[in-house]
């Protein structure tokens, strides 16, 4: 009954290859119709390879009328000349059929009992060996659920507002088979039943996202962001994989199942085994999800489009650290120690990439570093044990943040590919409905009461305090950090439409609101932000938390300790406190940004008034870094160098240090035949004694 | 008694001339350094009771292989040869380790003790070494005297492909050419 | 006082070992397949060595066999030197290090 | 027991009838340039495979227990047949115009393969050497093809002397177990062993002989530290040779080591393992840090060729049936993406070989660049390709025999690995194309053939392992 849901990432994986097929093609593509017919053949073939895979799984045959189907699908195809219309129709297209099977099976799963919501579809028996086999199999439980909706539902709006920021960009059809590629990955990552599948979708994803961050290759720096993120990702693949071998040494088996069904039984609480399994699996974590001290890559990252930055780098790949800890989260319950560092690392993650988020003036970077502090969130909420916090502000932040970068991706299209917010100013009046939607966004992150942002965040912070793993200077922390967020994020609102237009003359003169194509996406995004919180309003406000008690099985082996309760009003003061201070934060930036010492309609009337303007903002400025440059600034800059030079340094030392010892063993190859000699006599004499 | 002087002799004479061979600067000397130790060899061969060895050493060894030897020195360049330098310091690593492989291999040499009676493929008294050699070369060796055959097969190709001077394709257009340059001149 | 095949086997061992450092020390292409002759050579003797005390035909066979592997390696190495001569004009080794590193 | 079991060597038969059929053709045809000899090579490896089926699945002793034809024997066989096949499929267009004696190109890769074949089916040392001499020879004259290439000829007299030395170390290694155990078949090597030899000196002289003979089976396999020849030669050499030593000479030493320290030496094999260890770390390290900085494309290869000699030892010193024929699936695998790989290489050498000359071949050549990343993920060791399977199944065995620390080292070695095989994609997609060489020969139909066959199979190993591995591990028949 669920077997379809293989077919999930089966149509990403189809849309990338058609579109790869093109993208690699094209240049050399004639109208010969034999260039058709073998590509045509192909597609069939791998059509083909699909279905029959598909047969092992012992799927009604009567799936096999799929074969005409795909067939005539084909020649449809193959038939007319490809376009780049026909690449966002495969491309958009499939994403859409994967989103519309999420929802089926998601349909289908709460249609189910709650202890029956563990549904695991074989697809193909990849290797039996002795005691261990794997599977390519697919697991679909609430997690796993909420995951594929996610990765379907934005992937597919960023899909759609693909075609219109890429339009005429040379290598279109590269691009969506990139993006197609990388949601395939990202969707065995989440459905994965077991850590190989797991891992293949964590290097998948890794894999695609440097080769978006490196799209426009041309440019210098953008390979060498890529290159960066790459690096970076494989020091914490180590950790994953190290993690991965020593649970297949201590369980013998990689199965989600059976490591966490046996998992209290196997392991003790607080063990040494434990603590280095889940230690490691975090390492590989800190990589992908970029926290401390592995998140440089990700303000690099953004050297890549917008929809990528939105999709990878903010909605979905990122988030995928915060998943796998909630995967584990029978193994990460065991290991108090690693809640600990998880919550800590979470905790101090998100106030330094806050803080550092004040120091940027790079439109998009100042999302990065918000992003890398929203993750640090959710692992605050997951350290704490509060499994379902954490997964539900993934959520309203997929919803949020991928608002944000659209937008942000949409201002950039109307700047004309300006990315400096301290040259734009003003833009409310030009693009007015991208500043509504950014508006919502940066209400929502900042955690205006009603939208999504609230409840997600608030959860989170009520756990930090009330769980037994919690405590009040993590729960500090939280609400320091939303304090910041608010800030940092109305500032960026406000330097981008507010104030007075810096922009030059021709750009100004060129700005114009986005396509319908890439609005529409904006406005769904955006009704999300608002509503997204709605499905897990907690009981002190008088809800039901659907979205907890959805998650609550996936919980189940976790090792549950007993907290103090803690009051309904105890939990009103915190909430109390926390938007008081998301408000201060705003109102921060209101005055400065804003209010001080003038107000927009004041704009027009004489030169030296908005000269007196600039003035005065400057001063602002610089009164700014007056009083906080001993204090947050300092560090923030200082953590800035150290960022770039230690962590730059560490990662460029490993490699430096390569370099050299290649060079060095080189040498020993000196191209002489009695140094070879030597050599044998020296491997014989070793040999013998 | 006198076989064992004999061969304490011939092994002496051997080693003496194997010394030689290496430390020659002339490879035609080296060349008849070597020539003595296979002869050497072929007289500690006939002591060893193996008369036909003895003699497909001489015959084949010194009357072919070493005169395939003398006839290649012959066409090369000796001149250059007697200029290569013995003794410097880069080659001491060389000698060292290879004393030591020596020294490993007097000492493996030094305590080796034969504990078995009977080997595999026994001598019957009766027979001398060559019909011991007839008897099993063509019974129990039947398939590697066969493949020993490709294996010379392929020597033969390699002599023919690589010794034969050829010219690269179009090179030959190019000598005209130069000549003509040449000749203008 | 060693036995006498002690004393065959380390003459095989010691022109085996003379021809090792034959190979270590000396760059001329020809006096150096010169010392792997001369490590045949050793191998040969102890062989010869091990089939009398022994009193197997296993090892005068082989002895036959490494002849005419020798011949067919004799062959081929010195066709090979002589297309290094051809090519390069000289047969020392310090000018066969155009691939290295 | 005068077995003639002409049957049991019947492929070798028709290998060698067909060899020597080319060398006659060569001398006796007037037009010799223009027979199709790979077309004829490639019918007579496939009669071979043809015969070997016949064949497969039986085990049976010939020639006086001279050779032992048993499952992994054949197995052996067809993977040096295949082998055969791809490079004879992968050579026309690249000799053509460059060596004149295409009947001895293509009768010497036969005899190579005979001499494989015969090291597969040995069952007495005398058998192995002879092999070992048949493949080494050939493929010394191999290397040294291009007779107006001065690179060629260094790998060939490099490889040659080299080699020549190690033979005859391993002659002195054969010599000596001889002599303590009085014979040299595999089975009474065992018998004799267990019969006369109870620790003390002479059984120090057994392990002496045994480690010589170790010292020329590492040496043709390339570990470190006899493997200095191999950057040398494998670059040097025409690169369709090159394809063959490092697909095919490879497996074969590999199965020598596995055949011989496992059936004959298998009583002093154990006495090894800890100096293997040693080996095989120092090799993938080593072979995958001096890769690191090669600009040649044909010598990075080499030393990743090295590096993977290091994991396939992993295989070797754990010692149990999961790591043992995991060597035999990684073999494949590792053959088959070389083989591809260099088939790419053949087709691109007209640019040149370093890295800088491929630059943007992946576009203007869509084909060969999905060919190459294929190939080059599998060697990362990426799934879903043969390359990941091969390396999992070898750190499986490892991890069954205890090693994880060993498995931690190569797992890290391989991460190194990644840098510079996808160092290759990015400079075929992400560089701009630079002007060297005309337009290439891109579209030979029998390289093309070879690409398809190399890189299904990977995909088939990577996507299927099941099938290979369990073949493998049934007929992993010896143990120590």
């Amino acid at each position: 009954m669920f077997d379809f849901i293989v077919l999930i990432p089966l149509f990403p994986a189809f849309g990338a290859f058609l579109n790869g097929i093109y993208g690699v093609f094209r240049s050399n593509w004639a109208d010969k119709p034999s260039h058709t017919i073998g590509i045509a053949s192909i597609g069939l073939a791998f059509g083909l390879m699909l279905l029959l895979v598909y047969k092992m799984v012992s799927v009604p045959i009567v799936l096999l009328a799929l074969v005409p189907a795909l067939g005539a699908f084909l020649a449809f195809i193959f038939g007319y000349r490809w376009s780049d219309k026909l690449v966002s129709i495969i491309g958009v297209g499939s994403i859409g059929i994967s989103f519309i099977l999420s929802v089926l099976a998601f349909w289908k799963l709460i249609h189910l009992e709650p202890e029956a919501r563990f549904i695991e579809v074989v697809f193909y028996k990849w290797m039996i060996s002795g005691d261990l086999s794997l599977d390519i199999a697919f697991l679909l439980d609430p997690l796993s659920a909420v995951m594929i909706l996610v990765v379907t539902g934005v992937g597919f709006l960023i899909h759609v507002y693909s075609v219109g920021y890429m339009h005429n960009d040379p290598s279109y059809p590269r691009f969506f088979a990139y993006l197609n590629l990388f949601v395939f990955f990202m969707l065995i990552l989440v459905m994965a039943n077991n850590f190989p599948m797991m891992f293949i979708g964590w290097e998948g994803v890794g894999l695609c996202s440097y080769l978006l961050i490196g799209f426009w290759f041309e440019d210098d720096y953008n390979a060498y962001a890529g290159n960066k993120a790459f690096i970076v990702n494989r020091i914490g693949d180590f950790g994953f994989l190290l993690g991965m071998f020593l649970i297949f040494v201590t369980f013998g088996s990689l199965n989600y199942k059976d490591v966490f069904e046996t998992a209290s039984r196997v392991l003790s609480y607080n063990g040494f085994t434990v603590t280095a399994i889940t230690l490691l699996l975090f390492v590989g974590a800190t990589g992908k999800s970029s926290q401390i001290p592995l998140y440089v890559w990700l303000p690099d990252a953004m050297a890549g489009p917008t929809p990528v930055s939105a999709l990878i780098h903010a909605a979905t790949m990122v988030t995928a650290g915060v998943y796998m800890v909630a995967r584990c989260n029978a193994l990460y319950t065991l290991a108090p120690i690693s809640m600990a560092v998880v919550a800590t690392i979470g905790a101090l993650t998100a106030i330094f990439a806050a803080s550092m988020g004040f120091a940027q003036r790079d439109i998009k970077r100042i999302l990065a570093y918000s992003t890398i502090s929203q993750l640090g969130y959710m692992f605050l909420g997951v350290g704490v044990a509060a499994f379902s916090a954490g997964i539900f502000h993934l959520v309203t932040h997929a919803f949020f943040k991928a608002l944000l970068f659209l937008s942000a991706g949409s201002v950039i299209h109307a700047m004309g590919g300006e990315q400096d917010v301290m040259k734009m100013g003003g833009l409310k009046g030009h693009i007015k409905k991208t500043f509504i939607v950014s508006l919502v966004g940066t209400l929502a992150i900042a955690g205006a009461p009603g939208l999504s942002g609230f409840f997600s965040k608030d959860e989170i912070l009520w756990q930090a305090y009330s769980s037994p793993y919690g405590s009040v200077f993590l729960w500090a922390i939280g609400v320091i950090t939303a304090g910041m967020t608010a800030f940092y994020m109305f500032r960026w609102l406000f330097l981008i439409f507010f104030g007075e237009e810096r922009m030059d003359h021709e750009t100004k003169h060129h700005i114009h609101e986005s396509p319908n194509v890439m609005l529409v996406p904006l406005y769904i995004l955006a009704f999300l932000s608002i509503v997204g919180g709605y499905i897990g309003i907690p009981e002190s406000l008088g809800g039901k938390n659907h979205f907890h008690h959805f998650l609550e099985p996936v919980t189940r082996y976790a090792y549950k300790i007993e907290g103090p309760h803690y009051s309904h009003a105890l939990e009103y003061a915190l909430m109390i406190v926390s938007v008081a201070v998301a408000f201060a934060g705003f109102a921060i930036a209101y005055i400065c940004y804003v209010k001080n010492p003038s107000i927009p309609v004041k704009f027009a009337e004489s030169y030296r008034n908005i000269y007196r303007w600039v003035y005065n903002k400057y001063f602002v400025d610089e009164l700014y870094e007056f009083l906080f440059v001993k204090g947050t600034l300092n560090t923030c800059f200082g953590l800035k160098a150290f960022d770039e030079k230690g962590i730059d340094g560490a990662v460029n030392g490993t490699g430096k240090s390569l370099y050299w010892s290649s060079i060095l063993t080189s040498k020993l190859q000196t191209g002489y035949i009695y140094h070879y000699v030597w050599g044998i006599v020296l491997g014989l004499l070793i040999l013998l004694f | 008694m006198i076989q064992e002087y004999l061969g304490y002799a011939f092994s002496f004479l051997a080693v003496v001339l194997a010394i030689s061979t290496i430390i020659q600067k002339n490879p035609v000397y080296s060349a008849a350094s070597l020539i003595g130790v296979m002869l050497m060899l072929a007289c500690n061969y006939v002591l060893l009771n193996a008369e036909f060895i003895a003699a497909i050493q001489v015959i084949v060894y010194v009357g072919a292989i070493m005169v395939l030897f003398v006839f290649v020195i012959m066409l090369l360049n000796i001149e250059y040869a007697k200029r290569e330098k013995l003794y410097y310091r880069g080659r001491i690593f060389g000698v060292i380790i290879g004393v030591a492989l020596l020294l490993k291999l007097l000492i493996v040499g030094y305590s080796m003790a034969i504990k078995i009676q009977q080997g595999d493929l026994p001598v019957p008294k009766d027979l001398d070494s060559t019909k011991v050699v007839g008897k099993y070369l063509f019974s129990n060796y039947i398939l590697p005297f066969e493949v020993i055959s490709v294996v010379l097969l392929i020597g033969i190709i390699g002599a023919v492909v690589l010794g034969r001077k050829e010219r690269p394709n179009g090179e030959q257009k190019e000598e005209v050419v130069v000549k003509t340059i040449g000749s203008t001149h | 006082m060693i036995s006498q095949m002690n004393f065959f086997l380390l003459t095989g061992l010691l022109i085996f070992g003379i021809g090792a450092l034959g190979l270590l020390i000396r760059r001329n292409l020809i006096i150096c397949f010169m010392s792997i002759e001369l490590m045949l050579n050793g191998v040969n003797l102890i062989f010869v060595t091990f089939s009398h005390y022994l009193q197997s035909a296993v090892g005068v066979l082989y002895v036959l066999f490494i002849m005419a592997l020798a011949a067919a390696e004799v062959a081929i190495g010195l066709a090979i030197i002589l297309l290094i001569y051809r090519l390069k004009g000289t047969v020392d080794m310090d000018s066969l290090n155009t691939m290295k590193g | 027991m005068a077995n003639f079991d002409f049957l049991s060597i019947s492929p070798d038969l028709v290998l060698i009838a067909f060899a020597v059929l080319f060398l006659l053709m060569g001398s006796f045809s007037r037009t010799p340039g223009v027979h199709n000899y790979n077309m004829l090579s490639i019918s007579a490896f496939s009669l071979a495979i043809l015969f070997n089926l016949l064949l497969f699945g039986s085990k049976r002793f010939g020639f006086y227990d001279m050779m032992l034809y048993d499952e992994l024997a054949g197995i052996f066989r067809f993977i040096f047949y295949g082998i055969g096949i791809i490079v004879s499929l992968m050579s026309d267009p690249y000799i053509e115009g460059k060596i004149k004696h295409k009947g001895e190109y293509y009768a010497l890769i036969i005899l190579s393969i005979v001499g494989m074949s015969f090291i597969a089916t040995s069952y007495d040392l005398i058998m192995l050497v002879l092999g070992v001499e048949a493949m080494s020879l050939s493929v010394y004259i191999l290397a040294g093809m291009f007779k107006h290439d001065e690179a060629s000829a260094e790998a060939s007299i490099k490889y040659f002397l080299l080699g020549a030395f190690s033979t005859a170390i391993m002659l002195l290694g054969i010599a000596f177990v001889y002599g303590t155990v009085g014979t040299t078949n595999y089975s009474l090597i065992v018998q004799n062993y267990n019969k006369y030899l109870h620790g003390g000196i002479q059984t120090g002289i057994f392990l002496f002989g045994v480690a010589a003979i170790l010292a020329g089976v590492l040496f043709k396999i390339a570990a470190v530290p006899f493997h200095m020849w191999t950057p040398d030669v494998y670059e040097g050499a025409p690169t369709s040779v090159t394809a063959f030593m490092i697909s095919g000479v490879k497996a074969a030493s590999f199965f020598m080591l596995i055949r011989v320290f496992l059936i004959a030496l298998k009583v002093a094999v154990f006495n090894f393992v800890d100096i293997m260890v040693f080996i095989s770390i120092i090799t993938m390290t080593l072979g995958n840090i001096a890769a690191l900085t090669q600009r040649n494309i044909k010598r990075m290869l080499a030393y990743s060729s090295i590096a993977h000699a290091g994991y396939m030892l992993i295989g070797f010193v754990a010692l149990n049936k999961t790591g043992l024929a995991a060597i035999v699936f990684y073999l494949i695998a590792y053959a088959l993406m070389n083989l591809g790989a260099f088939a790419v290489l053949v087709l691109l050498e007209e640019k040149g070989k370093d890295l800088e000359h491929v630059s943007g071949c992946g576009f203007l050549y869509p084909f060969l660049g999905l060919m190459m990343t294929i190939f080059m993920f599998s060697m990362v060791g990426l799934p879903p390709t043969g390359g990941f399977m091969g390396k999992f199944y070898v750190f499986k065995g490892a991890l069954e025999a205890g090693y994880l620390w060993l498995v931690i080292i190569a797992v890290l070695n391989s991460a190194v690995s990644a840098y510079f095989y996808l160092r290759v994609l990015v400079y075929m997609f992400f560089e701009k194309p630079i002007d060297a060489g005309g337009a290439l020969r891109t579209s030979s139909a029998t390289v093309t053939t070879a690409l398809v066959l190399t890189s299904v199979g990977i995909l088939f190993l990577g996507i299927f392992p099941q099938f290979f591995f369990e073949i493998t591990t049934k007929y992993m028949t010896y143990l120590p």
